[in-house]
Order: C-alpha cells, then structure tokens, then sequence
C-alpha cells in the first residue's frame, strides 16, 4: 500500500490531476481512497490531493504519505512532515526548498518548462502524473490509455499534448532518478470497480429505489447527490427540481410523496434545520418523503467544508411535537447506495419521511468500489399498502379512510387519480377519516398510531453491526465515515479487537447493541462532534456502564486510524493489567 | 361528468356566517365543473388559515400543509402525476407573507397549478392582525394605532414576476369570479386568481359594501386588452389593484413540459426498475 | 371554594361574560382562576368559561362545578356531569332539558327575554351575570361598580342598559330562587391582586427586563404576548414588529441583539421549528437574543388550541450542529413574570439566545396574582461584559478582540456605535478577533468555550424548586401549568406528598435534581406530551433508577388535580404495603 | 473625516482574480467615504455567497448572517439603534432566492437601510448552479441542459412592491455605482441598489464585455426621469432590465419614524428602568 499526494493552489486543476491517478490505478486493479483538503474559496489557497493505492479495500486516510508532488512552496511546508523517508517531486520553477527538519528525498524536474515545451504549461499537472507513474513504478501504458479516453471528445491535438505530458514526465523520472524508485507497488487484483463517491453512491440508490424527483436546494457538501442526478435523471425520465430554498424543497418532496412518486431532497445542517417544520408535516400526515443530510461542521453556518458528524440529535428531536424519525446511518460507500434505496422502501411501507445521515467524509471522498455492490437490481422496490383502484370501487363512495387504526400503525393509502380514493391529508390532528378531531380519544389513537410504525421498522433492519473476534476485549463504536477508520484501526491492534457500527439510529436498536456490545470489556464511542450525541443516544435508551468511554473530535478533521489506534492502545493495555 | 354536488363533501363548512370564503367555494366548485374536473384526478392544496379549510369542503384529493408552503407541494403533486389538475387556495398572510418567497418563483417557474388566493386584508385564523394586504392605518391587535407598511401589491407583482395568468376576482361576484378560476384551471401553466373575500368579523373596513363601491370591473372596459405586461402595470398602478377580471395572460408552456428527458406519463404510473441498458450506462459515466 | 361555569356559543361573548365574573371576585378579595374551552373556530361551536372562587391561590382547574350557566342546549350536555349537586341555571328561551341521569338542580330564567325588555339582546349575558352574583350569595353592588366604570367610555345609556342587566338578573334569582341559595363563598381576604394571564406576564417580564423590541409573526397560544406588547410599548418607547414570517423574527431579534438592544420573540411549536437554524447563528455569534415558545399540541399544525408540553427535546436540540442552549420553565405566572426578566439578564450577560418554555394553559388561563409579585423594580437589569467607549479607545485601534478566550466563556463585547470596538460576527468558525478561521485547534476552543457557558448559568440558578415535606415519600415532579395542577393535587393527597419542578431544562440542574429526589421512596414526573420528554432528559443526565414512573397525557386536555390524585394514589397504597 | 483607507480592514479578499465583487467593495467603501460615514458607526449585514465575504473586508461592525437572512437582521439593527447607518450586501441567491420574501417585506417596510445585491446570475460559493437570475438556458451543474425558468426581475419587483429608490449599478462602472450607493445611503428608506457583478469563474455568459455590450446607462438618457413608478415599470420592462442608474426614487418617511411612541433617541441609549407611574400605566390596563 502506498499513498501519493498532490499539492498546489485551487484552480489549479488539482483535484482532476489526482483523480487521474486513482482511476488509473483503479482501472488497473488496486484499490484506490482519494482524499482531499481543500479550503473554503474558489480559487487560491492550499489544496492537495492524496490517493493511497493497496490490493485490499480502504476507506480511510491516512498520516504519513510516499510520495508527494508539489506545485508551490506552500505544499512542502504544509505536507513534508508527512514524508518520513519518502519521496518529493517538485517544479524546479519555484525553486523548491526542503526544511531542514524534513526526512524526504527531493527530486525536481522543470514540470512548468516541460509542459511548455509541448505546448502550454496547462499540461503541468500532466507531466506530474506521468512522473508519479515511475514513480510508483506503474507502467505508463494505462495512464496513456487512460488520457487518450478521456481526451477523446476535445479533439486529437488536445488527446496528442496529453499522452507526450504524461510520457516526457515517465521517462525524465526514469532516465534521472533510477536510484531512487524504491517504492514498488504489490501486484494488482483485477477486478471490476468503480472509483465513486458516498454522494453517487446516493444518488444512485436513490434511483434503483425508484426515486424519479429530487427538489433540492445546493448548499456544501450535499449539492453532489443533486448535480449528480440532475445529470443521470434525464435517463431514467426523472426530475431535479431546484428549488428557492430548503423549505419549498421538503415541501415539494411531501407534495410528491402524497400523489404517489418516491421523492427526495439532499441538504445539510442548515437545510435540515429549516426542514424541521416540514418533515412534522409528512410524520402526521403520513407521507414517505426521504432526506438526506450530508453533516458538516456546525453549527450555523460553521465549517461547511469541514467534517463533523453533529446533527444527530436535531435529526432525531429537532422538529415540535412528539414524532419518532426514521434515521438511517450507512457506515460506508456501498451501505450508502444500500440505503438510499432501502430508505424509499421504507418511506413508502411505512408512510414516514425517512432520513439519511451521512457526512461531509463519507459523501465527498471517493474510493474503489466492486460494480457488482452497485447493482439496481439488487434493491428490489417494494410498493405496498396502497389501495387499488378496484378495491375502492369495492369499497364504495366516501367509505374509504385513510388513517384507519390498524396493528402496524400503518393504513393502506390511496393515490390521487383513484376514484373513491379522495381524502383530506392534513397536518391538523385528524381523525380515521382524515377530517380534523379535536377529540382528546382519537388524539391519543393517532398518535399511539403513528409512533407504532418504528417498531415495524425495528423488526425489518439489522440496525447495529459488528466485525470482529466473537470475543472481543475492546470495541470501537462508530457511524458514517468513521466506520472505515476504525475498521482500518482495527488492523492495527492487537487481536480482539472488534468494529461495530449503526445502520439506524431510529428505531434504536437497544437489544441488538446490548448483544454486541455485552462481550466487551470495553467500548470506546468514537463520534465526531463535541457533545457525544451517539453516547447520549446510548444513554436514553439505557445502554451506559462503566465500560464505555468516547474519543471525540471536532476540530473539522477526520480521524485517522493512527489516532484511533494511539486513543485505543492504552485502554488495551489497562484492560491487561487488571 | 361530475356535478356541483360531486365536488362537496359532507362537512359543515366552518366558517363564521357572511365570511367571504363561502363564495370562493361556490365558485371553484362551479369552475371545477365546468372544465369537467372529476374529482378522483383533482388534487387541492390548501394552506394555514381560515381559508385554508377550503380543502375540507371540495371532495377531491387535498393536502393541507404547513403555513405558506402551499406552492411546492403543489409542485410535488404536479409533477409527481402531470394527469392531476392541480388547484392551491390560501389566505393573503399564507400566500403574501410566509409564503411570499414561493410565490414569486412559482410564478417563474410556471408549473401548471392554479392559485386561489382568499384574500380578505387580515389574519383571520390567529383573530385579527395585520396582513400584507392590510391598508395603512389599518388597526389591529398587532397595530392598535393603525399599520405603518404600505400593503403588497401582489397583482402587480405577479405580472412583474413573469406570471403568465393574473387575475382577481370578488366572492361576491360570482359568475366572474368562476370564470377566472376555470380560466385558470385552463391556463397552460401558473395562474394567479387573487380574489377578494370579505372577513366580515376582523375587518370592518374592506366590507362587501365599501368593495362594491370601490372595485372596477374590467369586463365593463372593452377597451382593456390583458395582453401586454406594461399595460397590466400601468392599470395596476392607476386603480390601486382596485380591479376585477384578467388582468394579463400569454401563452405558455408549462415547466413540466420543458424538463429534459421528463415523460408524458406520470411519475407515479412509470416502471420504476431500471433495465440493465440503462444502469450501465449511469455507471459508465463514473468511469 | 366554588367554581361556575357559562357556556354557548363561539362569538356569543362568553369569554367576557366569564371575564367579568372572574375580575369582580378578584376585587373582591378571592382567589381567581379562570379556564376556558374552546373549539378552534371563530364563530360558532361549544364554548365555555370556568371560574374557580377561593379564599387561596388557585392555579389549576377542577373536574367539577358548583353552577352552570347554559346559555343552549349543547352547554348543558357537554357539562351537566360536572354538576354533581351543584346549580343548572339556563336560558327559558331555548327550552332547556336536564338529562335524567343529572343530579343538579335546574333554574331557568327568561335570560334573552330580560334583555329585550332593557332594549337589547346584547345585554343577555350581563343578566346571567347579575343572576349568578345571586346565586353565588355575592354581593350585587361590585359588580354594578364594575360595568359602570367598564363601560364608562361607552355613553351613559350603555352603563345604565348593563347596570340594569345586572339589576333584574340578580333580583330575579333573589325572587324567585332564594330556597336554592345553597353556595355561600367564605370571607374575601383583602389584597392588591390582578387578574392576569402568563401571556401577559411574560410580556411585563420582557418590559421589567428592558426588552423593548419584539419582532414576531401571530401564532396560536403566543399571539396574545405580541399583542399585549404592541399595547404596552408605546408607553416606554418600544416597537413591535410583525414580520413576514418566523425566519424573519428571530434573525430581527438577532440583529437587534448584535446592537446591543433587547429584544425577543414569541412563537409556538411550528416557529421553533422555522427558528432552528438562526438560534444556531445566535449561539456561534454569541449575540443574545430570547425565544418564548408556547408550547401547544403538535407536530405540524397540530392541535393548535390544545394544551401540549412536547416542544422540549426541540428547544434543546433541535438545530444541526453542537449547541447548548438555555431553556427556563417557569411553573407558574409569577415565575413567567421572573423568567421573562431574568431570560434578558442572562442573554445578554452570558451573550447567548436563551429560550422560555412556557406552555398554552400557563398563558391564556388568568388568575389572581398578588400586585407585589409583579414588580418591574424587583427584576433588576444586570448589565454585562460590554466594553466602555473608554476602555476602547485605552486599547487603541484594531486591537479589539471580540471572542477572545475567557474564563467563563465570556468575552466582553463592544457595541455598535464605539470607536474601535468594530468587528466581524459571523456563523461560520472564527478566531478570537471575529475573522473566520478554519484553524482546528481554534474550533476546539471556541466550541469549549461556547459550550462552557452553561456552567455560568448552571452556577446563577435553581433549577429545580420543591415544596412539600422534608421526608417525602412521593414527590410529584411537573413543569410549566401542571406544577399548579400538581400543587393542588398534593394537598389532596395523604401528607408526606411533595411537588418539584423545572425552572430550568438546560443547564440541567443534575445535582439539585438528584438531591432533592434522593429522600423520595417514589417519583411520578407528570408531563403533558407522549415521548416522556422530561423523562428522557432526566435519563440522559443519569437520573433514573426504579423510584421513577411517569404520567404522561397527549389528548390536548391538560391534567386535573384530581386525575393526579387517581393516578398517585395506589402509588402511595402500594408504598405504603412494603 | 473617514477615509478610504479607514473603510478597509487588513483581511485580503478571498474572492478569485478579476471577480465583480472588487468593485462593489470598492465602490461601497467610496460611497461610505462620499457621505461622511464612520467605521464605529456603520454596520454592514452580509449574506452567505462569495459576495457575502464582503463584510470581512470593510471595517465596520458587521454581521453576517445565515444563507437569506440579511434584511431582517439589518431591520433589527436600525431599530435597536436608529444612529447607525444600516447596509446590507448579498448575493443574487442569498437575496432573490432563499431571502425572496424579506426582500419584498423589506420594500414595503421601509426601514432606512440600503441594500446591495451583487447580482452575478449564479451561485458561486456553491460552485455554480443556476440562480434566480439566471437566464433561460443557463448551463450550470444543476441545469446541464439548461434552465428553464424566467429570470427573477428584481428591480421590476422591487418598484411593483412599493420600493422608495431603486437603481441598478455595474462593478465596472465605479463612479456611477459609487454615486448611487451614496444616494441609497442617503435616502431615507429602504434602499436597492442591484450591483452587476460578473462571476469570473462559473458565468461564462454574462461576461464583463456582455453587460459593455448590452447594458443602457440612464445617466446618458437625460429624458429619464426617475420619478413615476408606472414609467419606471414600463421602462425596466421594455429594456429587460438592461439599465443602470436610478431607476425610481421617491419622497418617504421611514418606517422607524412611524412607530407609535417610538423615540428618537436610539433603544440603546435609553434607561431601561421603567418609573412606578408608567410601571402602574401599565397594569392599570389589566385591572
Ligand atoms: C409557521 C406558522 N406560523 C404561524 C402560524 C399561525 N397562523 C395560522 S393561520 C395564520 C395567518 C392567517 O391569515 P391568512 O393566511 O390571511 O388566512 P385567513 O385566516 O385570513 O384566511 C397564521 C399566522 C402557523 N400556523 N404556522
Ligand atoms: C440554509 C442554507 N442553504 C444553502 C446554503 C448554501 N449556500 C451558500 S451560498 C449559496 C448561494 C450563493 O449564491 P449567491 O447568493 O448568488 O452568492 P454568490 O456566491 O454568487 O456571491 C448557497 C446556496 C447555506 N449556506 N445555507
Ligand atoms: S374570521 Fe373572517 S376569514 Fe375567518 S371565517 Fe370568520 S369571517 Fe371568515
Ligand atoms: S466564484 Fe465567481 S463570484 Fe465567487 S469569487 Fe470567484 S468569480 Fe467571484
Ligand atoms: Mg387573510
Ligand atoms: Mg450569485
């Protein structure tokens, strides 16, 4: 395993010049996680790129880096504390200077020079790659390939300047620094993946649920899931809607989910706060609608380009009233596409907005994933409770009630266009009918109806999982993106030591945990907010003793494994003692 | 075909007794029936207020949402089923103030709905304060010493947003009133019928009476062409809003009709797999 | 201690009718307590006015009522089986039938008849008045003096035609009932009391504690504090200002607070909703701003006129991101009055939104409160942590440090209008000078140091008040309208019954909680929502063990002292076995 | 007096190179400069967009608000302190979008604050999407094939919803934009002043040399005269709003100087202790 990095300023083309790597790579049959940091402006700034290449699954980051390519001073001072005994490849133009303190061979090639000796100094980026391609000492073929594919549509000059790019900085690399290619990547394991997102994997199993509108408004890091299906909609005879703001977005997504499509919007903290009227609305009206929420640092307008896993609670209890949410928490790239599907199911058996809660790490960064993970046909669609237009005619004229009292809490609808299917669905407390009661016995029928859904719901989902040995000294706790770390940390400890993750924060799935959990002699929560919302969470439903302990981070920085790994050792090592 | 009848349900209506809103019920329901609506294909948004209860009253599909956000839930039920005929009908404080951001880009967006707003100067519902139609020096428990803003003019603008169907109508003038609604109804896109309808227990000045004195009909002026958007403006502004009829019409093409790759079936009719052909081709453009 | 009853219908006046009953007895010298039913329509529909008379402060309603005054039939059926023994008095004009399983006495006088003869329907209630001062063995002279000074403004025939009204009812009764007058009040007891609503207390609160700008938008059960500002203001310069909507209010109130004004607004459940993400701006901004949320039965619109306490977890959680925010509960009027004050003191001294929960029944039910107990001179302003004119221009230009890390998590602020004191407030992170940062040992600190206020708070407060014997066996623990409920409730239990309640949620009073609770054998949390909200608090701050039960109610009908007293007392019973 | 350089803090812009939000800033601070402002008493109110950084770079106290917000925060501001002089700058999304409907209540309202809207018809901070602004046909990533809505007229809306000064400037024009930032500042009411401000990176349409080519400057129509609403509409109609300059400005009282019993001394300047004989004023309308 091995991890590149690239740095430079925004609108440098950075972010494109490392994708190239880690598709490359991945096409050639590693597995690939791209990282990136960037800062909150469109153009200037520090920005890099880092991909780490291995021959099994990562889904996490990582502090040291191999090699690293800077465009700019700025890079090596930022990043060369990462190098310890790796290799630095910078632009001799800005004259590049190790600190003293740095453990990196420097290497310097004139990228600039280079790239306009073919033409423009556009093609930096591109003798970069070609030059991390010997580098990592990966033929240069695939990344030709790859460049000519990619170029094909601006034309044969353009596709010419690339392929050269690419093989001026392979060859420069080999002729001048033969000695010093002491890395070498393990043989690769073919396969058929896909370098995706969290957000595309959303947004594509929001299609395979048979989610054909989106209303949405942009807003960091969630605008990804709407671009994306504005782009893929068209195909499959969908709609993206953008709308004036979060509120007309959750609106318009109830306003669907009553006539009968699967419907969604995407936001983060600040559109999830602004919907907590709305999604009242759907829980006492009835109506599937799904929402995701791709968390980033907050609170108010906070960190928006920084990862944080905080808005749980307002997921949860944000809105006035009593409700229960539905909140699914996919602990991976595939368990987001797994569950973005499923929540339209969910929505639409059980009648209830459903919401995602993903993050800014999980959403944004991308990473090999097997195709075969990403199959529409694998999540099949489930319609149900719904009255069809023969059982109302059956039924007869104004007999048909909506909110009938039934055991599951959930009553088979009707769709607009059924005849005999007309009713009142309004957010005023109503009775079986759907016509508005004020009276306190139905009151409490309602009610005891609607929050009665979650117990379906419980029966139906795994919402707590774990890997690891059957008898594990010490289990991390986690959820979204931080999942893949502590998988990752894992590795790094000592054996019985075992991962366990939430899939549904609600229902709570309270005996599934204190199952898992119960082996353990320890159990460290690690949460990325400041107040240990999932603790808390936890805590309500009784599931507190004295083996639990938190790591929690909100510095807008995701954990690394090495920190989990550094948090966990000395627990470890306590626990030996006794 | 469906009757008058047809689009009523069995509940009281309950509103006070003279309230304005009784006459806009009367007149969708005549509008329904004339553009031959049925009601299993009618969906009716309605909005927080006592206007809002109208949903109540019309035997069809209604949802009744939370306070101003009328207009995107109609665009959810549009074009999650182009087949509905899609009404919405709310009071001024829902469509002018809460809702007042929805309504001006509804009005661009130009989705096929039809909006009824009830508007009678005042909130009704929460007992009587200001609205943004509220006149100056109108006095309510929020301004006991008389309102201090000057009152939306929301014909003005609706034309000024881009809409392609404006009108207002008076509850108590029937047959017009209905005519504008099925008009609206019939309107290839978002139509605005702001109708005046007297609260005759908070406002005890815009009353039917000072309404008759006040309002000009455009239907008496056969020299007022709705066709040009300057002149809607002009007469807007010369009469303080102080008309009745069409006020601007021009032909369009609803947004549902323009979104790429959008179906002439509805949404909720559609197969909702998706055939291997296609999901590769979604996957391909990640490669 | 008595309590009567009038009832018609909606638009009929019997609001004012119950009204002038209930300010007469407080002038008097009784105890008033006034509770109304009503339909959530404007006209028409059952309506009816309960007072309680009483020689001690009542603050809750009662299952049962000695008189009745039915202005129709539908009065008589809703409420004759609260008449156990007590006086059916109803208008001849509709015929009024007693159902045979009542056990109270039927009056009946030609009410509308009466009225016509003094010239006008109108004047029917003010003859039902007069009869009821008879039947209630009150004296007939206050209440002339009442509506003579009432209607003074109105013309002398208006004070005579009422003065009359008053007149025949009351003789009528003496005439021709004398052997039915069974009810006799004991001895007034002399003071200087109001008849006032927690609406109207909080509104005197907010002028007691400087506020004098109200931005807000009308909802049901929190216009009338709107309201009741925009008549008090003028009189000391204040404005009220009705927004366009919830979004815009709180960020008015917001912008008034960076200015150094105090300002508030009120709403119900649907605007705290609207209102999650700018409380979020609030608290990162560390402007000061006060939220009164009067709760009502939810979610969505749910039942607007209805008593309901299920906005809690909302209040404290319900915007993205890591908050903490201060919630007060005040359990009574007087404690409205205090809170109201107190909440702009400590806004403005720990720069933080702070929220009052305050709930439909605690607001509109008036009732006797003593004068003294609604002093503005006993709620002193504290004003706090703002730098002078002269300490800025000491520290010179730019040198002003807006966030810079304290103690206590306050930093002195400098007010708009001071030279020097210029600087950025923004939602989004930032350093100690107000700039953004995305420096993530920066966030650490200012979320701790946000965060960290509440301990400031925690130190000013009791949260937690008891009344009741040193070694309870039960304490009852209740909040906002139904600690009055649960104080009556536990005189009518066995002693060795005590009453705690909440005055405020967050900071949570843990230790006080846990101290005042330790000598209970049993505690019953009684709260009027279905998820046990306070409960649920209660839990996450570890407190909860088997002594704990709760009584929950969600069908919009607040709780009677006497449900409470059926529901504790097996609870004692079975105490009292082991 | 202030200067310039009193109006500049020692932050250096975020925004890209060749951004129009230079030059709004600039002719802010110059417009600060022309009307005698203080830094200790200005406060300025920014949106969430690029152009809402714009508070970071003017000294001043400033606000920045959450995504839409700026104007009702800017109205709470002026009451609490009716001795500052009160600006709002935003961009077209913070404004016309998410913030439509205070935006229109704050026309009507009339509180004297000046409001700059840097208009470059996208969402830059986002990374380029569609705006209110945006013209039909606008590719961005949530229109790949092009919007298909109307554009927002806002300076249309603006004078349609009672605005008392309306006027249009362009980034590149800087003493004109300077000039009617000055008089917005000055007028004494709620102020619009939209700013062209070409978004360098996502808005490749309407381009610095576009607006040269397209936009009418009204300065150089000595004809115009900016005081008759109904021209004012049909002149911004006919031209599609390609004007500079002041389009419409009226004689107003703002809205702080309407308020019953309100003082003109500042909220924050008063003594908060109520005296016992307002105190019993008070209560004695409880009795
Ligand atoms: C978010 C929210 N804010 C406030 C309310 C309270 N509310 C209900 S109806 C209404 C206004 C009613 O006025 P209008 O829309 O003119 O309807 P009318 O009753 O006059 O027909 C208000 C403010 C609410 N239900 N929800
Ligand atoms: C409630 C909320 N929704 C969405 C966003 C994300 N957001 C930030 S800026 C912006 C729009 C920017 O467009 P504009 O106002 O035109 O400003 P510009 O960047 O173009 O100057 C959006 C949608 C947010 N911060 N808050
Ligand atoms: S209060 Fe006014 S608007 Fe409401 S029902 Fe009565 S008359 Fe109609
Ligand atoms: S993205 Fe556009 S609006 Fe934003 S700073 Fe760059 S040029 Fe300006
Ligand atoms: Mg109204
Ligand atoms: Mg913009």
């Amino acid at each position: 395993m091995l991890a590149w990095k690239i740095g430079g300023d925004q609108g440098e083309g950075i972010d494109s010049t490392g994708d190239v790597l880690a598709r490359v790579a991945n096409h050639m049959g590693y597995y690939v996680y791209g990282y990136k940091h960037f800062s909150s402006r469109i153009k200037g700034g520090h920005t890099n790129y880092k991909v780490r290449i291995a021959t099994t699954r990562v889904e996490a980051t990582t502090r040291h880096t191999d090699i690293l390519v800077a465009l700019n001073q700025e890079t090596i001072h930022r990043n060369f504390h990462e190098l310890e005994n790796g290799l630095l490849l910078a632009d001799s133009a800005f004259k590049p200077v190790l600190p003293e303190s740095a453990s990196a061979h420097l290497l310097t090639l004139p990228l600039t020079e280079m790239a306009k000796s073919i033409g423009s100094v556009m093609m930096r980026n591109m003798v970069a790659v070609g030059a991390s391609a010997a580098l990592l000492q990966m033929p240069v073929a695939p990344f030709i390939d790859y460049v000519t594919a990619k170029f094909e549509k601006k034309g044969e000059a353009i596709v010419a300047a690339n392929r050269k790019a690419v093989e001026i900085g392979y060859q420069r690399i080999v002729d001048e620094y033969a000695a010093l290619l002491t890395f070498k990547l393990e043989e690769p394991v073919p396969g058929d993946r896909l370098v995706i997102s969290g957000s595309d994997a959303i947004a594509l199993g929001a299609i395979a649920g048979g989610c054909r509108l989106l209303c949405g408004y942009p807003i960091t890091p969630a605008t990804e899931i709407m671009e994306s299906l504005a782009k893929w909609f068209p195909l499959v005879g969908g709609a993206v809607v953008q709308m004036e703001d979060e509120l007309g977005s959750i609106t318009a997504v109830i306003g669907a989910g009553f006539a009968g499509a699967r419907a969604m919007t995407s936001t983060s903290g600040p559109g999830i706060s602004l919907m907590q009227e709305a999604i009242g609305l759907a829980s006492v009206t009835e109506i599937p609608a799904v929402i995701v929420d791709t968390q980033r640092g907050g609170p108010s307008t906070g960190m928006p380009t920084k990862q944080e896993q905080s808005d749980l609670l307002a997921l949860l209890n944000g809105g006035h009233g009593d409700t229960l949410r539905v909140v699914l928490t996919p602990g991976s790239v595939e368990e987001s596409f797994e569950d973005a599907a499923e929540a339209f199911n969910l929505a639409e058996q059980f009648q209830t907005p459903v919401l995602i809660a993903t993050d800014l790490s999980l959403s944004l960064w991308q990473q090999s994933v097997e195709r075969s993970r990403l199959k529409a046909s694998a999540q099949p669609i489930r319609h149900s409770a719904t009255f069809s237009q023969e059982d109302l005619l059956a039924l007869g004229e104004s007999a048909f009630q909506r909110y009938r009292l039934t055991d599951n809490g959930v009553s088979p609808r009707s769709l607009p266009g059924e005849i005999n299917g007309q009713y009142l669905a309004t957010g005023v407390e109503h009775g079986p009918s759907g016509k508005v009661s004020e009276d306190p016995v139905n009151r409490i029928q309602m009610m005891d109806k609607r929050l009665s859904k979650l117990e379906g719901i419980h029966q139906m989902r795994d919402g707590f999982k774990y890997e690891g040995p059957m008898e594990p000294v010490l289990i991390l706790v986690g959820i979204g993106s931080t999942v893949g770390i502590l998988r990752e940390a894992a590795t790094h400890l000592p054996a019985k030591v075992g991962v366990a993750w939430f899939r549904t924060l609600s229902p709570f799935p309270t005996e599934r945990v204190q199952s898992v959990l119960a082996p353990a002699r320890h159990i460290l929560v690690v949460e990325q907010n400041a107040l240990g919302q999932i603790r808390q969470l936890m805590t309500i439903h009784g599931i507190a003793d004295s083996r639990f302990d938190s790591y929690l981070k909100y510095d807008g920085v995701p954990f690394l494994p090495e920190e989990v790994v550094d948090r966990a050792t000395p627990l470890l090592n306590t626990l030996e003692v006794h | 075909m469906a009757t008058l009848q047809d689009f009523r349900t069995n509940e009281n209506a309950w509103w006070c007794p003279g309230c304005g809103d009784f006459g806009v019920l009367a007149a969708m329901q005549k509008a329904l029936v004339a553009v031959h609506a049925n009601p299993a294909t009618t969906a009716i948004v309605a909005g927080i207020g006592c206007s809002g209860k109208i949903g109540n009253y019309i035997n069809s599909y209604n949802l009744h949402v939370t306070h101003g956000r009328t207009l995107p839930a109609a665009l959810g039920i549009k074009l999650a089923n182009r087949d509905l005929m899609v009404l919405v009908a709310g009071g001024d404080g829902d469509g002018y103030a809460i809702g007042m951001g929805h309504f001006m880009h509804s009005l661009r967006r130009n989705v096929n709905i039809t909006y009824v707003v009830m508007d009678n100067h005042v909130y009704g519902l929460t007992k009587g304060q200001t609205s943004p139609t509220s006149e100056e020096g109108f006095k309510t428990k929020t301004t006991p010493q008389g309102s201090i803003e000057r009152p939306i003019h929301p014909l003005m603008l609706a034309v000024s947003a881009g809409g392609t169907f404006v009108a207002q109508g008076f509850s108590s003038w029937q047959p017009q009133l209905a005519s504008l609604i099925q008009k609206g109804i019939e309107h290839p896109g978002f139509s605005l019928i702001n109708v005046i309808s007297p609260c005759v227990t908070y406002n005890k000045v815009n009353t039917y009476d000072w309404y008759k004195k006040n309002l000009q009909n455009l239907d008496d002026d056969p020299t007022y062409q709705p066709t040009d958007r300057s002149r809607a403006l002009t007469r807007l502004h010369e009469s303080d809003e102080m008309v009745t009829g069409l006020i601007y019409q021009e032909a369009s093409t609803p947004y549902e009709a323009l979104i790429p790759g959008f179906r002439e079936t509805p949404l909720v009719h559609q197969d909702l797999t998706v055939d291997e052909t296609t999901w590769n081709k979604i996957l391909s453009t990640l490669e």
